[in-house]
Protein backbone atom coordinates (compact mmCIF):
# COMPACT_ATOMS: atom_id res chain seq x y z
CA UNK A 1 0.00 0.00 0.00
CA UNK A 2 3.01 2.77 -0.48
CA UNK A 3 4.80 4.28 -3.15
CA UNK A 4 8.42 5.01 -3.05
CA UNK A 5 9.37 9.02 -4.22
CA UNK A 6 12.81 10.02 -4.95
CA UNK A 7 14.46 13.10 -5.69
CA UNK A 8 17.37 13.42 -7.08
CA UNK A 9 20.24 16.66 -7.64
CA UNK A 10 18.84 20.03 -6.96
CA UNK A 11 15.07 19.10 -6.16
CA UNK A 12 16.78 16.47 -3.29
CA UNK A 13 18.57 19.40 -2.31
CA UNK A 14 15.13 21.75 -2.12
CA UNK A 15 13.16 19.05 -0.66
CA UNK A 16 15.29 18.23 1.63
CA UNK A 17 15.17 13.99 1.96
CA UNK A 18 16.16 12.23 -1.41
CA UNK A 19 13.35 9.71 -0.79
CA UNK A 20 10.23 9.54 1.05
CA UNK A 21 6.96 7.04 0.95
CA UNK A 22 3.55 7.91 0.74
CA UNK A 23 -0.09 6.11 0.68
CA UNK A 24 -0.81 4.24 -2.45
CA UNK A 25 -4.27 4.86 -1.87
CA UNK A 26 -3.90 9.00 -1.94
CA UNK A 27 -2.27 9.11 -5.19
CA UNK A 28 -3.49 7.60 -8.85
CA UNK A 29 -1.18 9.74 -11.13
CA UNK A 30 2.37 11.10 -10.90
CA UNK A 31 0.82 15.01 -10.47
CA UNK A 32 -0.90 13.87 -7.64
CA UNK A 33 1.99 11.85 -6.07
CA UNK A 34 3.80 15.23 -6.55
CA UNK A 35 0.88 17.61 -4.85
CA UNK A 36 1.05 14.90 -1.59
CA UNK A 37 5.00 15.49 -1.25
CA UNK A 38 5.54 19.05 -2.32
CA UNK A 39 2.49 20.40 -0.18
CA UNK A 40 0.39 21.63 -3.21
CA UNK A 41 3.20 23.42 -4.67
CA UNK A 42 2.80 23.83 -8.44
CA UNK A 43 4.55 21.08 -10.47
CA UNK A 44 7.84 22.98 -12.36
CA UNK A 45 7.45 22.65 -16.27
CA UNK A 46 10.80 21.63 -17.12
CA UNK A 47 11.04 18.97 -13.75
CA UNK A 48 11.43 15.42 -15.26
CA UNK A 49 9.53 12.31 -13.46
CA UNK A 50 9.68 8.76 -13.96
CA UNK A 51 7.77 5.65 -12.76
CA UNK A 52 10.26 2.44 -12.06
CA UNK A 53 13.22 4.14 -13.86
CA UNK A 54 11.23 4.66 -17.10
CA UNK A 55 10.64 8.55 -18.06
CA UNK A 56 6.76 9.05 -17.34
CA UNK A 57 4.19 12.34 -17.73
CA UNK A 58 2.33 13.87 -14.98
CA UNK A 59 -1.06 11.58 -15.76
CA UNK A 60 1.09 8.56 -15.69
CA UNK A 61 -1.45 6.59 -13.37
CA UNK A 62 0.94 4.71 -10.22
CA UNK A 63 -0.16 1.53 -8.73
CA UNK A 64 0.58 0.37 -4.99
CA UNK A 65 4.67 -0.69 -5.08
CA UNK A 66 5.66 1.61 -7.55
CA UNK A 67 9.07 3.79 -7.05
CA UNK A 68 8.12 7.25 -8.01
CA UNK A 69 11.00 9.52 -8.93
CA UNK A 70 11.05 14.14 -9.75
CA UNK A 71 14.29 15.41 -11.04
CA UNK A 72 15.66 18.83 -12.66
CA UNK A 73 16.78 17.99 -16.58
CA UNK A 74 19.74 15.48 -16.97
CA UNK A 75 23.19 16.80 -17.09
CA UNK A 76 25.54 14.06 -17.73
CA UNK A 77 28.21 13.72 -19.67
CA UNK A 78 31.69 15.90 -19.58
CA UNK A 79 31.13 19.90 -18.39
CA UNK A 80 30.91 21.76 -22.06
CA UNK A 81 31.62 18.75 -23.99
CA UNK B 1 28.42 -4.71 -25.45
CA UNK B 2 29.66 -3.07 -22.18
CA UNK B 3 28.03 -0.40 -19.89
CA UNK B 4 29.99 0.57 -16.72
CA UNK B 5 29.02 3.16 -13.94
CA UNK B 6 32.43 3.78 -11.97
CA UNK B 7 32.66 5.61 -9.02
CA UNK B 8 36.57 6.47 -8.96
CA UNK B 9 38.78 7.62 -11.96
CA UNK B 10 38.92 5.80 -15.08
CA UNK B 11 41.90 6.13 -17.91
CA UNK B 12 39.88 6.06 -21.21
CA UNK B 13 42.39 4.79 -23.39
CA UNK B 14 43.54 1.59 -20.70
CA UNK B 15 39.67 0.42 -20.93
CA UNK B 16 39.71 0.50 -24.83
CA UNK B 17 42.73 -1.53 -24.79
CA UNK B 18 41.45 -4.23 -22.45
CA UNK B 19 38.05 -4.72 -23.54
CA UNK B 20 38.97 -4.49 -27.51
CA UNK B 21 41.45 -7.78 -26.30
CA UNK B 22 38.07 -9.44 -24.94
CA UNK B 23 36.49 -8.73 -28.68
CA UNK B 24 38.23 -11.42 -30.77
CA UNK B 25 34.87 -12.98 -31.94
CA UNK B 26 34.98 -10.02 -34.35
CA UNK B 27 38.68 -9.70 -34.68
CA UNK B 28 39.24 -9.03 -38.31
CA UNK B 29 35.84 -8.00 -38.81
CA UNK B 30 35.78 -4.11 -37.53
CA UNK B 31 37.45 -1.61 -39.94
CA UNK B 32 36.38 1.35 -38.04
CA UNK B 33 36.48 2.54 -34.11
CA UNK B 34 34.94 6.05 -33.42
CA UNK B 35 35.54 6.81 -29.76
CA UNK B 36 34.50 10.11 -27.57
CA UNK B 37 36.37 10.97 -24.30
CA UNK B 38 34.31 13.93 -22.41
CA UNK B 39 36.97 15.66 -19.83
CA UNK B 40 36.86 17.59 -17.10
CA UNK B 41 37.66 21.12 -17.97
CA UNK B 42 38.52 23.61 -15.23
CA UNK B 43 36.21 26.29 -16.73
CA UNK B 44 32.93 26.10 -17.66
CA UNK B 45 29.95 29.75 -18.78
CA UNK B 46 33.39 31.63 -18.01
CA UNK B 47 34.11 31.04 -14.88
CA UNK B 48 36.76 28.57 -13.13
CA UNK B 49 35.95 24.94 -11.77
CA UNK B 50 37.95 23.44 -8.91
CA UNK B 51 35.39 20.09 -9.19
CA UNK B 52 32.41 18.56 -9.28
CA UNK B 53 30.11 16.10 -8.08
CA UNK B 54 28.48 13.88 -10.38
CA UNK B 55 24.82 12.42 -9.20
CA UNK B 56 23.08 9.93 -10.60
CA UNK B 57 19.93 7.59 -10.36
CA UNK B 58 21.50 4.48 -9.81
CA UNK B 59 19.50 1.71 -11.91
CA UNK B 60 18.01 3.73 -13.65
CA UNK B 61 21.28 5.10 -15.55
CA UNK B 62 22.48 1.88 -16.10
CA UNK B 63 19.29 0.97 -17.97
CA UNK B 64 18.83 3.69 -20.00
CA UNK B 65 22.74 3.26 -20.86
CA UNK B 66 21.87 -0.29 -21.87
CA UNK B 67 19.00 1.09 -23.83
CA UNK B 68 20.93 3.82 -25.89
CA UNK B 69 23.84 1.27 -26.32
CA UNK B 70 21.11 -1.78 -27.86
CA UNK B 71 19.41 1.23 -30.05
CA UNK B 72 22.94 2.05 -31.64
CA UNK B 73 23.65 -1.84 -32.69
CA UNK B 74 20.57 -2.01 -34.00
CA UNK B 75 20.46 1.42 -36.42
CA UNK B 76 24.19 1.03 -37.81
CA UNK B 77 24.86 -2.87 -36.72
CA UNK B 78 27.74 -2.44 -34.75
CA UNK B 79 30.44 -5.33 -33.77
CA UNK B 80 30.63 -3.62 -30.55
CA UNK B 81 30.14 -0.85 -28.16
CA UNK B 82 31.08 0.35 -24.74
CA UNK B 83 29.78 2.91 -22.41
CA UNK B 84 31.89 4.19 -19.32
CA UNK B 85 30.92 6.95 -16.79
CA UNK B 86 32.29 8.14 -13.90
CA UNK B 87 30.06 9.42 -11.02
CA UNK B 88 30.83 10.66 -7.33
CA UNK B 89 33.47 13.52 -6.84
CA UNK B 90 35.78 14.57 -10.22
CA UNK B 91 38.56 16.56 -10.47
CA UNK B 92 39.62 18.95 -13.67
CA UNK B 93 41.55 16.86 -16.46
CA UNK B 94 39.51 13.60 -15.26
CA UNK B 95 38.03 11.62 -17.97
CA UNK B 96 34.41 11.50 -17.02
CA UNK B 97 33.00 9.84 -20.09
CA UNK B 98 33.61 7.17 -22.47
CA UNK B 99 31.93 6.25 -25.57
CA UNK B 100 32.95 3.69 -28.90
CA UNK B 101 31.41 1.85 -31.46
CA UNK B 102 32.87 -0.56 -33.69
CA UNK B 103 31.59 -1.46 -37.27
CA UNK B 104 32.95 -1.91 -40.55
CA UNK B 105 32.59 0.94 -42.29
CA UNK B 106 34.16 4.65 -40.48
CA UNK B 107 30.50 6.82 -41.19
CA UNK B 108 28.41 4.07 -39.53
CA UNK B 109 30.82 4.08 -36.26
CA UNK B 110 31.39 8.18 -36.04
CA UNK B 111 27.84 8.64 -36.41
CA UNK B 112 26.36 5.71 -33.63
CA UNK B 113 29.50 7.60 -31.00
CA UNK B 114 27.82 10.84 -31.77
CA UNK B 115 24.57 9.55 -31.07
CA UNK B 116 26.01 7.73 -27.75
CA UNK B 117 26.69 10.64 -26.57
CA UNK B 118 23.89 12.87 -27.39
CA UNK B 119 21.31 10.53 -26.12
CA UNK B 120 23.22 9.75 -23.29
CA UNK B 121 23.23 13.81 -22.24
CA UNK B 122 19.87 14.03 -22.58
CA UNK B 123 18.63 10.99 -21.68
CA UNK B 124 20.53 9.48 -18.55
CA UNK B 125 19.73 10.44 -15.22
CA UNK B 126 22.98 11.99 -14.24
CA UNK B 127 23.37 15.59 -12.34
CA UNK B 128 26.70 17.94 -12.19
CA UNK B 129 27.21 20.18 -9.53
CA UNK B 130 30.33 22.30 -9.57
CA UNK B 131 32.63 23.66 -7.30
CA UNK B 132 33.52 27.41 -7.94
CA UNK B 133 35.44 29.55 -5.98
CA UNK B 134 32.44 31.95 -4.78
CA UNK B 135 30.66 28.25 -4.37
CA UNK B 136 28.79 25.45 -5.64
CA UNK B 137 26.12 25.27 -8.54
CA UNK B 138 24.29 22.71 -10.66
CA UNK B 139 24.57 22.71 -13.64
CA UNK B 140 21.11 23.35 -15.28
CA UNK B 141 21.41 22.47 -18.88
CA UNK B 142 23.52 20.85 -20.75
CA UNK B 143 25.61 22.02 -23.78
CA UNK B 144 23.65 21.97 -26.93
CA UNK B 145 24.97 18.52 -29.11
CA UNK B 146 26.63 21.75 -32.00
CA UNK C 1 50.43 18.30 -33.04
CA UNK C 2 51.82 15.40 -34.22
CA UNK C 3 52.29 13.52 -37.81
CA UNK C 4 53.62 10.11 -37.85
CA UNK C 5 54.15 7.51 -40.73
CA UNK C 6 54.83 3.96 -38.67
CA UNK C 7 57.00 1.00 -40.39
CA UNK C 8 55.51 -1.22 -37.72
CA UNK C 9 52.99 -2.19 -35.43
CA UNK C 10 51.29 0.27 -33.69
CA UNK C 11 48.79 0.00 -30.35
CA UNK C 12 46.53 2.91 -31.37
CA UNK C 13 45.14 3.29 -27.11
CA UNK C 14 48.82 3.12 -25.69
CA UNK C 15 49.59 5.90 -28.18
CA UNK C 16 46.73 7.89 -26.98
CA UNK C 17 47.83 7.67 -23.56
CA UNK C 18 51.25 8.71 -23.97
CA UNK C 19 50.58 11.56 -26.48
CA UNK C 20 48.02 12.88 -24.09
CA UNK C 21 50.49 12.65 -21.04
CA UNK C 22 52.25 15.36 -23.27
CA UNK C 23 50.06 17.47 -23.57
CA UNK C 24 50.38 19.20 -20.06
CA UNK C 25 49.54 22.61 -21.53
CA UNK C 26 46.28 21.83 -22.34
CA UNK C 27 45.05 20.28 -19.36
CA UNK C 28 41.99 21.09 -18.08
CA UNK C 29 41.12 22.94 -21.36
CA UNK C 30 39.85 20.11 -23.30
CA UNK C 31 36.65 18.24 -22.60
CA UNK C 32 35.91 16.77 -25.70
CA UNK C 33 38.39 14.25 -27.26
CA UNK C 34 37.03 12.32 -30.65
CA UNK C 35 39.35 9.62 -32.36
CA UNK C 36 39.12 7.53 -35.05
CA UNK C 37 41.04 3.76 -35.62
CA UNK C 38 40.76 2.38 -39.32
CA UNK C 39 41.45 -1.37 -38.39
CA UNK C 40 42.43 -4.13 -41.34
CA UNK C 41 39.31 -6.43 -41.80
CA UNK C 42 40.13 -9.62 -43.09
CA UNK C 43 37.56 -9.06 -45.88
CA UNK C 44 36.82 -6.65 -48.22
CA UNK C 45 34.63 -6.62 -51.34
CA UNK C 46 33.10 -9.78 -50.31
CA UNK C 47 36.34 -11.13 -50.42
CA UNK C 48 38.84 -12.74 -47.87
CA UNK C 49 42.23 -10.63 -47.40
CA UNK C 50 44.83 -12.18 -46.15
CA UNK C 51 47.26 -9.78 -46.19
CA UNK C 52 47.78 -6.10 -47.32
CA UNK C 53 50.72 -3.81 -48.19
CA UNK C 54 50.82 -0.27 -47.79
CA UNK C 55 52.79 1.64 -50.32
CA UNK C 56 53.45 5.61 -49.71
CA UNK C 57 55.10 8.60 -51.21
CA UNK C 58 57.86 9.38 -48.62
CA UNK C 59 58.37 13.03 -47.42
CA UNK C 60 54.67 14.11 -49.79
CA UNK C 61 52.79 11.79 -47.25
CA UNK C 62 54.35 13.46 -44.17
CA UNK C 63 53.41 17.00 -45.94
CA UNK C 64 49.70 16.51 -47.02
CA UNK C 65 49.15 15.53 -43.32
CA UNK C 66 50.72 17.96 -41.77
CA UNK C 67 48.91 20.03 -44.13
CA UNK C 68 45.17 18.53 -43.48
CA UNK C 69 45.90 18.82 -39.48
CA UNK C 70 46.69 22.41 -39.90
CA UNK C 71 43.50 23.08 -41.48
CA UNK C 72 41.43 21.15 -38.79
CA UNK C 73 43.33 22.66 -35.94
CA UNK C 74 42.47 26.23 -37.41
CA UNK C 75 39.14 25.60 -38.54
CA UNK C 76 37.93 24.04 -35.55
CA UNK C 77 40.45 25.83 -33.09
CA UNK C 78 41.67 22.45 -31.94
CA UNK C 79 43.92 21.98 -28.70
CA UNK C 80 45.71 19.29 -30.27
CA UNK C 81 45.78 17.05 -33.04
CA UNK C 82 47.33 13.16 -33.50
CA UNK C 83 47.60 11.69 -36.81
CA UNK C 84 49.52 8.21 -37.04
CA UNK C 85 49.24 5.86 -40.00
CA UNK C 86 51.18 2.46 -40.62
CA UNK C 87 52.91 1.63 -44.05
CA UNK C 88 54.06 -1.83 -45.15
CA UNK C 89 53.31 -5.51 -44.84
CA UNK C 90 49.88 -5.63 -42.68
CA UNK C 91 47.83 -8.65 -41.13
CA UNK C 92 44.12 -8.67 -40.48
CA UNK C 93 43.64 -7.07 -37.26
CA UNK C 94 46.38 -4.78 -37.24
CA UNK C 95 45.59 -0.93 -36.80
CA UNK C 96 46.19 1.18 -39.65
CA UNK C 97 45.00 4.37 -39.08
CA UNK C 98 44.49 6.57 -36.15
CA UNK C 99 43.35 10.14 -36.28
CA UNK C 100 42.16 12.46 -32.54
CA UNK C 101 41.46 16.31 -32.28
CA UNK C 102 41.17 17.58 -28.59
CA UNK C 103 38.66 20.44 -28.34
CA UNK C 104 36.78 22.36 -25.47
CA UNK C 105 33.10 21.29 -27.22
CA UNK C 106 32.21 18.14 -28.70
CA UNK C 107 30.40 18.92 -31.95
CA UNK C 108 34.04 20.15 -33.36
CA UNK C 109 35.77 17.09 -32.03
CA UNK C 110 33.32 14.88 -33.88
CA UNK C 111 33.46 17.03 -36.92
CA UNK C 112 37.54 17.66 -36.73
CA UNK C 113 38.51 14.01 -36.61
CA UNK C 114 35.95 13.55 -39.35
CA UNK C 115 37.59 16.05 -41.75
CA UNK C 116 40.89 14.17 -40.65
CA UNK C 117 40.14 10.59 -41.96
CA UNK C 118 37.95 12.03 -44.98
CA UNK C 119 40.78 13.95 -46.32
CA UNK C 120 43.40 11.95 -45.67
CA UNK C 121 41.81 9.00 -47.39
CA UNK C 122 41.23 11.24 -50.32
CA UNK C 123 44.74 13.61 -50.59
CA UNK C 124 47.43 11.97 -48.75
CA UNK C 125 49.50 9.21 -50.94
CA UNK C 126 48.98 6.21 -49.95
CA UNK C 127 48.42 2.88 -51.62
CA UNK C 128 46.82 -0.09 -50.97
CA UNK C 129 47.69 -4.22 -52.26
CA UNK C 130 45.21 -6.87 -50.66
CA UNK C 131 46.82 -9.85 -51.22
CA UNK C 132 43.84 -12.43 -51.58
CA UNK C 133 43.55 -16.71 -51.91
CA UNK C 134 43.26 -15.91 -55.34
CA UNK C 135 46.80 -13.63 -55.55
CA UNK C 136 47.42 -10.12 -55.22
CA UNK C 137 45.20 -6.81 -55.97
CA UNK C 138 45.96 -3.41 -55.89
CA UNK C 139 42.41 -1.17 -53.92
CA UNK C 140 41.48 0.96 -56.94
CA UNK C 141 39.44 3.71 -54.95
CA UNK C 142 38.38 4.16 -51.30
CA UNK C 143 34.92 3.25 -49.87
CA UNK C 144 33.05 6.67 -49.74
CA UNK C 145 32.71 8.87 -46.74
CA UNK C 146 28.82 6.99 -45.99
CA UNK D 1 69.31 20.43 -66.35
CA UNK D 2 67.42 16.81 -65.19
CA UNK D 3 64.22 16.38 -64.19
CA UNK D 4 63.51 13.17 -61.52
CA UNK D 5 60.26 11.23 -62.29
CA UNK D 6 58.60 8.77 -60.07
CA UNK D 7 56.14 6.39 -59.82
CA UNK D 8 54.13 4.56 -57.40
CA UNK D 9 51.78 1.77 -57.09
CA UNK D 10 50.12 0.07 -59.86
CA UNK D 11 51.92 2.37 -62.01
CA UNK D 12 55.44 2.00 -60.57
CA UNK D 13 54.49 -2.08 -61.39
CA UNK D 14 53.32 -0.94 -65.00
CA UNK D 15 56.44 1.08 -65.55
CA UNK D 16 58.43 -1.46 -64.26
CA UNK D 17 60.14 1.11 -62.65
CA UNK D 18 59.22 3.47 -59.46
CA UNK D 19 62.43 6.60 -60.78
CA UNK D 20 63.96 7.90 -63.59
CA UNK D 21 65.87 10.83 -64.53
CA UNK D 22 65.10 12.86 -67.76
CA UNK D 23 66.08 15.74 -69.19
CA UNK D 24 64.65 19.18 -68.44
CA UNK D 25 65.20 20.79 -71.73
CA UNK D 26 62.57 17.68 -73.33
CA UNK D 27 59.72 18.65 -71.25
CA UNK D 28 58.05 22.54 -70.10
CA UNK D 29 55.07 20.93 -69.09
CA UNK D 30 53.97 17.53 -67.35
CA UNK D 31 52.29 16.27 -70.03
CA UNK D 32 55.19 16.47 -71.58
CA UNK D 33 57.16 14.54 -69.21
CA UNK D 34 54.71 12.11 -68.96
CA UNK D 35 55.08 11.68 -73.17
CA UNK D 36 58.20 11.52 -72.95
CA UNK D 37 58.63 8.70 -69.86
CA UNK D 38 54.88 6.71 -71.46
CA UNK D 39 56.56 6.59 -74.71
CA UNK D 40 53.66 8.47 -76.42
CA UNK D 41 51.00 6.46 -73.92
CA UNK D 42 47.90 8.87 -73.36
CA UNK D 43 47.72 10.24 -70.10
CA UNK D 44 45.37 7.90 -68.13
CA UNK D 45 42.58 10.43 -67.09
CA UNK D 46 42.19 9.07 -63.78
CA UNK D 47 46.09 9.28 -63.05
CA UNK D 48 47.12 11.63 -60.23
CA UNK D 49 50.89 14.00 -60.49
CA UNK D 50 52.68 16.06 -58.36
CA UNK D 51 55.21 18.23 -58.44
CA UNK D 52 57.73 19.07 -55.85
CA UNK D 53 54.83 16.91 -53.81
CA UNK D 54 52.38 19.17 -54.50
CA UNK D 55 49.61 18.04 -56.28
CA UNK D 56 49.66 19.34 -60.01
CA UNK D 57 47.66 19.20 -63.49
CA UNK D 58 48.92 17.90 -66.74
CA UNK D 59 49.72 21.28 -68.14
CA UNK D 60 51.56 22.54 -64.64
CA UNK D 61 55.02 23.60 -65.74
CA UNK D 62 58.03 22.20 -64.30
CA UNK D 63 61.66 23.10 -63.68
CA UNK D 64 65.57 21.85 -63.78
CA UNK D 65 65.86 20.17 -60.57
CA UNK D 66 61.96 19.12 -59.94
CA UNK D 67 60.78 15.79 -59.03
CA UNK D 68 57.58 15.04 -60.49
CA UNK D 69 55.27 12.05 -59.64
CA UNK D 70 52.58 10.30 -61.54
CA UNK D 71 50.06 7.40 -59.12
CA UNK D 72 46.93 6.14 -59.43
CA UNK D 73 44.34 7.46 -56.99
CA UNK D 74 44.96 7.55 -53.20
CA UNK D 75 43.69 4.70 -51.33
CA UNK D 76 45.16 5.31 -47.52
CA UNK D 77 43.30 4.46 -44.28
CA UNK D 78 42.05 1.21 -43.47
CA UNK D 79 40.41 -1.27 -45.90
CA UNK D 80 36.37 -0.98 -46.18
CA UNK D 81 36.59 1.54 -43.39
Amino acid sequence: MAITVKFFASLRERMGCDETVIDSQSAGTIAEVWQQVADDEVLPANLLMAVNMEYAEPGSVVRDGDEVAFFPPVTGGGNGC
Amino acid sequence: MAVEIRGGAFEPWQELASFQQRMSAVSGKYGATAVFVGTMRDFNEGDAVRGMFLEHYPQMTEKHLEMIAKEAVQRWELLDVLIIHRVGEICPDDPIVLVAAWTAHRAAAFEAARYLIDELKSRAPFWKKESLPEGERWVTGNTPAD
